[in-house]
């Protein structure tokens, strides 16, 4: 392998450029391989991988292809069009990529959301949360050649997207929560299909278990692959799930309790081993502690109909006719002068914990109709470095199994 | 009132840790910001890493074209200590705008590498001794017109207010 | 006059290498396509293809890919090596398909391709060996990181099951003490076949054929994920098709193969020595068609349930794992061979 | 091969002998409509994945939705494949990337542009850092919305199915060498520029 195009000399690298071919040379010894963007194994990215027989001597991500330019967008516009602008750069996973958002505007203008609108928050968080990991799921069974795995987790996911469509009207985005409340209520009949869903996915995760995470190739090939200690892990400062498989008892719900988080009973599953497997299982326990949070706050939301969804002040703002558009079909319908609002001076910091793991924002107002400043960072976006970090020193063919294991997804971390 | 308590204790203990460092320290909406003068970041981050800030959430530059400034803020806190877990420090400092350099804290912080090289491309800050400084998220040639900044200004349409702003 | 036609068909370079070795072995092969298709899309809980023919379930989707491959423009880069571009897919599909002449498909032997078949498991199965080293040039000849990191892993590959393979189906020699296929049926009356016999052996063969037409789990060469197609990465249109589809039809040779030498060949029927064409070729030449699509179909299934090996697991248990099985299989025959 | 005498000596006029054929196999044996039938049933998309649409088209082939009823089976790379999906917006890299594999691919090849980004930029309009895939490459179906359902895409393939049918694109592109019903789209300026190797 050493031999090939590393060493062609430079007689035949002209003859070949004379044929129009672009030749360059490579100083070291290795087989650079691109990995990406047009790559069944990158997704929306390119890994520039150096290949030292079959070992990868060195992983540089090359990311950048989904940068859609989300931060200098959300400058030029009022402070209520980033929310859909934002939840663009994690479609999966839309409601808690824009929940801190919307936390930091509250932080801002010193609002705080009715529990109803919370609660409803942390449902739709929670449905987006199983329905990311049930995604990254499927390409993880797909990474490994487990075609099975990748169809059940999207069909499965499905479930999770309509629960999701039936609250809010969008299969994706939802631009749900908005400063001060959420925008629609919870239909009637939503506490009965959620709790359908969540007896469905329970069984389902048993029959998952069975065929992907106890199958012996799968566990050979994820076992000891990847492995991330837990200093590493806090070094490189990567998030979610990928920490929690490292030993690392990290989640914003249990260190920094956004919305309604506090009055809930979860646990945050942490495995020891740092590998591609630990981290496997705890997306799946953490699907399970999910889908016990949906219960919970659909329980919650049964017991306190007709609460309201819109703060105190947000609501009696309203006109009588969105008044009694709200009555009669639970939607809120904002006045035009939500989208010219003015946010007073200042600065905040709000954190979230996404699928994927940690969202951090920082928003500073210059008293204006649109952000001053906001700065998003997501949890891919930390996670990349694990690319450049840990992927050396491995197999080209595990290359996959730790890509699908950390759940990287390019739009999110490109922004 | 254990937060609050809590809360004074850390900035009680930054105050010790980086004395003579600090120019300024105070509670904003979310975080502690602490101030320190650019030439000392590389100092301030050591102390704050030995305290047990491990790693950066994030950097935050922020253009002042007013005050012809760039304000580079790194949001620090820990994994290990969950009780500085739940604070994130703010380590600010204030850098020249037409000669954006500071030094790179990627020999510190392990996790900063990435996100300085994204600074670096949208803003033009110069991070001294970043192992690896070069564009991360855009082509070359965008990253040369330092799109983040505010005099890089992109149109919108509105109805409600005639933008683009003027800073 | 159908007698003639009869006669006409049964022509042994006809019947043995047009029909069941060409066309057979492409129907085969389209099944099995299909098939994998299908039963992974069964057991993933979808519908597969269907709107191409909703009677069939589908089928002429595959007709429409082929016809599709086939007419599809052939793009050769100006950067490979344009002889071995062109004619390692097409050596390969030709000597993927030649040990069918030394396989018979009748105990009769006016309808053998060859006259004798005295040697013909050796022969068969040395021509099994061959093109899978044409992989390796064509991977060699695109001059594509992708396609070199295919074929390497495919020359790995080679090395690791062709003693498997080759050991564990030459094990009923050693039961037999005899080459000859036809003898190796005839030794398997209706309740010997060598599939009860010598289990092990047979299973270290589906392994090694498994592993050799890269099928799950160890479809490496071909692992999308980290070398999009393996050694046919820069190959389109027919050239693709060819490479494609050879390899279901190296997997239907293989079982061919199998069949005749595990499971007991054209039995249960056995030809009397002066019947015709229609029960002296043809019906024996079905069962054996049938049980080696059997063996096929069942490797198609793999791909629903399994994820893929990493090339060193996949060549630890190669040599850990799968050549001890294959020789404990050969003193197993050696067994047989003694007390049966 | 005119004026050589080889073709006459051995096989006649070789062109009157190729479009006879040609008359023979289109005319009577109507291997044009096969072509497109085939063409039809056998849309591979390339595994390319240009922005956020991404997980719709994911959604399309995932059990409820199930594309591969249709004949359309995603596929590895693309000298296998004829068809693109651009999925959402096309950034200034990918559009490089986007052009380079759609140049790859064997005729005839298809393009569908889903969602609003991939019209007219939808909510990125004013991107520094986005490109209109219609500059890259010649676009053969839109599906409006942000993102498309499922449906959406799966109605487009049927669309697209539908266009090659009635026009016989695929057999005239093949006939023809090069696709006649459309405007050749070649980038104004190269998008592979920050690319320097």
């Amino acid at each position: 392998m050493k031999e090939s195009p590393t060493s062609t000399s430079d007689v035949t690298i002209k003859e070949l450029e004379t044929r129009g071919i672009q030749v360059r040379k490579i100083e070291k010894e290795v087989y650079e391989v691109f990995i990406g963007p047009q790559h069944p194994g990158s997704g929306h990215m390119r890994i520039i991988v150096r290949l030292d027989g079959d070992i990868i001597a060195e992983a540089d991500p090359d990311i950048g292809y989904v940068h859609r330019t989300m931060e200098k967008l959300s400058e030029v516009r009022e402070w209520l069009k980033p929310i859909p602008l934002l939840e663009r750069m994690t479609i999966i996973d839309a409601c808690n990529i824009t929940v801190p958002y919307v936390n930091a505007l509250e932080k801002l203008m010193d609002k705080a959301p009715p529990p109803r609108a919370s609660y409803l928050r942390v449902l739709l968080c929670e449905i987006n949360r199983v329905a990311s990991h049930l995604y990254g799921f499927g390409i993880f069974g797909v990474f490994l050649g487990h075609s099975t795995a990748y169809m059940w987790a999207f069909g499965d996911r499905e479930v999770f997207v309509e629960l999701a469509e039936i609250l809010t009207g969008a299969r994706l985005t939802h631009t749900y929560p908005i400063p001060g409340g959420v925008r629609r209520d919870m239909p009637q009949d939503f506490p009965e299909m959620a709790r359908r869903a969540v007896k469905y996915m329970r069984r389902r995760l048993i029959e998952y278990q069975r065929i992907f995470l106890d199958n012996p190739v799968i566990v050979k090939r994820l076992e000891g692959v990847g492995v991330i200690s837990k200093s590493l892990a806090a070094e490189l400062g990567i998030v979610g799930p990928n920490i929690r498989g490292s030993g690392i008892k990290y989640d914003v719900r249990l260190i920094e309790p956004y919305e309604v988080y506090d009055e809930l009973e979860f646990e945050i599953p942490v495995y020891e081993e740092g590998d591609a497997l630990a981290r496997t299982w705890v997306r799946v326990e953490e699907i399970k502690q999910s889908l016990n949070i949906i219960e919970q706050a659909v329980d919650w939301l049964e017991r306190h109909k007709g609460e309201l969804i819109l703060s105190k002040d947000d609501y009696d703002k309203l006109p009588k006719l969105h008044k009694e558009i709200y009555e009669k079909t639970g939607r809120v319908k904002l006045l035009p002068v939500h989208a010219s609002m003015k946010i007073p001076a200042g600065k905040a910091v709000a954190r979230g914990e996404a699928g994927r793991g940690e969202i951090f924002y920082y928003v500073e107002s210059d008293g204006g109709t649109v952000p001053y400043r906001v700065r998003v960072v997501t949890p891919s976006a930390r996670n990349a470095i694990v690319f450049k970090y840990i992927v050396p020193g491995h197999k080209l063919m595990d290359l996959p199994a730790i890509y699908g294991s950390i759940d990287y997804f390019p739009p999110e971390s490109d922004r | 009132m254990v937060e609050a308590l809590s809360l004074d204790n850390i900035i009680n203990s930054i105050k010790l840790n980086l004395e003579g460092l600090v120019k300024s320290i105070s509670i904003s909406k979310g975080y502690i910001e602490v101030v320190v003068d650019a030439s000392h970041i590389v100092e301030a981050a050591l102390k704050l890493k030995s305290m047990g800030y491990d790693h950066v959430k994030s950097i935050t530059a922020i253009d002042y074209p007013k005050e012809s400034k760039i304000r580079v803020v790194y949001h620090a806190s820990s994994y290990i200590n969950e009780d500085l877990a739940k604070t994130i420090i703010g380590l600010t400092a204030d850098i020249p705008r037409d000669n954006p350099v500071i030094d790179s804290l990627s020999q510190v912080w392990r996790s900063v590498e990435f996100q300085e090289r994204e600074v670096y491309e949208f803003f033009g800050v110069i991070f001294r001794e970043h192992p690896d400084l070069r564009p991360l998220l855009v082509i070359p040639e965008l990253a040369e017109k330092k799109v983040l900044r505010k005099d890089f200004i992109v149109k919108e349409e509105s109805i409600y207010e005639g933008i683009p702003h003027k800073y | 006059m159908l007698e003639t036609l009869l006669y006409i068909i049964a022509y042994p370079p006809l019947w043995q290498v047009l029909i069941v070795g060409f066309l057979g072995s492409l129907l085969i092969a389209m099944i099995a396509i299909w098939f994998e298709r299908k039963t992974a899309a069964r057991v993933q809980r979808r519908i597969g293809p269907y709107w191409a023919s909703p009677k069939l379930g589908g089928f002429l989707n595959i007709i429409a890919d082929m016809i599709r491959y086939v007419l599809q423009q052939v793009i050769i880069p100006t950067s490979v090596d344009k002889t071995a571009f062109i004619l390692a897919p097409v050596a390969a599909l030709i000597i993927t398909l030649l040990p069918i002449v030394f396989i018979p498909l009748s105990p009769i032997e006016t309808f053998w391709p060859i006259p004798s078949m005295d040697y013909s498991l050796l022969v068969a199965l040395a021509l099994t060996t061959v093109p899978p080293l044409l992989l390796i040039v064509a991977g060699w000849a695109s001059n594509n990181k992708f396609a070199v990191i295919g074929s390497l892993r495919e020359s790995y590959i080679i090395t690791a099951y062709e003693l498997i393979a080759v050991i564990s189906i030459l094990s009923v020699s050693a039961s037999t003490s005899t080459f000859n296929l036809v003898s190796i049926v005839e030794y398997q009356a209706p309740l010997k076949w060598f599939i009860v016999l010598n289990p092990v052996a047979f299973l270290a063969a589906f392994l090694a054929i498994l592993m050799s037409t890269s099928a799950f789990p160890f479809e490496i060469p071909e692992s999308e994920h980290e070398v999009v197609a393996g050694p046919f990465t820069e190959y389109s249109g027919i050239l693709y098709a060819l490479n494609m589809g050879g390899a279901y039809i190296r997997r239907f040779i293989y079982s061919i193969l199998l069949a005749i030498v595990f499971l007991g060949g054209w039995a249960p029927y056995t030809p009397p020595l002066d019947s015709g064409p229609l029960m002296g070729i043809i019906v024996p030449s079905i069962i054996v068609i049938i049980k080696a699509s059997i063996i096929v179909l069942a490797m198609s299934f793999l791909r629903a349930v399994y994820g893929r090996y990493r090339l060193d697991q996949a060549l630890e248990y190669a040599w850990k794992l799968f050549l001890p099985l294959a020789l404990l299989g050969l003193g197993w025959a050696i067994i047989v061979g003694f007390t049966i | 091969m005119k004026g050589s005498s080889i073709d006459r000596v051995y096989v006649g006029n070789l062109n009157i002998a190729a479009r006879r054929a040609r008359d023979l196999l289109l005319g009577k044996l109507k291997l044009g409509e096969i072509v497109d039938w085939a063409t039809t049933f056998s849309l591979w998309p390339v595994h390319l994945l240009t922005s956020c649409c991404g997980a719709e088209f994911a959604a399309t082939w995932s059990p409820r939705f199930d594309a591969e009823q249709y004949g359309a089976l995603p596929w590895v790379g693309p000298r296998q494949t004829n068809f693109i999906v651009i999925e959402g917006t096309v950034t200034r890299k990918m559009a490089c990337a986007l052009r380079i594999t759609y140049e790859q691919m064997p005729n005839p090849k298809f393009v569908i542009a889903m969602g609003a980004c991939a019209l007219d930029g939808g909510l990125f309009y004013n991107s520094y850092n986005i490109v209109r895939p219609w500059e890259v490459v010649p676009v053969d179906i839109y599906i409006p919305g942000c993102p498309p359902p499922p449906e959406a895409l799966a109605r487009a393939i049927l669309e697209l199915r539908k266009k090659i049918r009635e026009k016989n694109i695929a057999s005239k592109w093949l006939i023809e060498g090069w696709r006649n019903d459309r405007d050749y789209v070649s980038p104004k300026e190269d998008v592979c520029r920050w690319w320097r190797p």
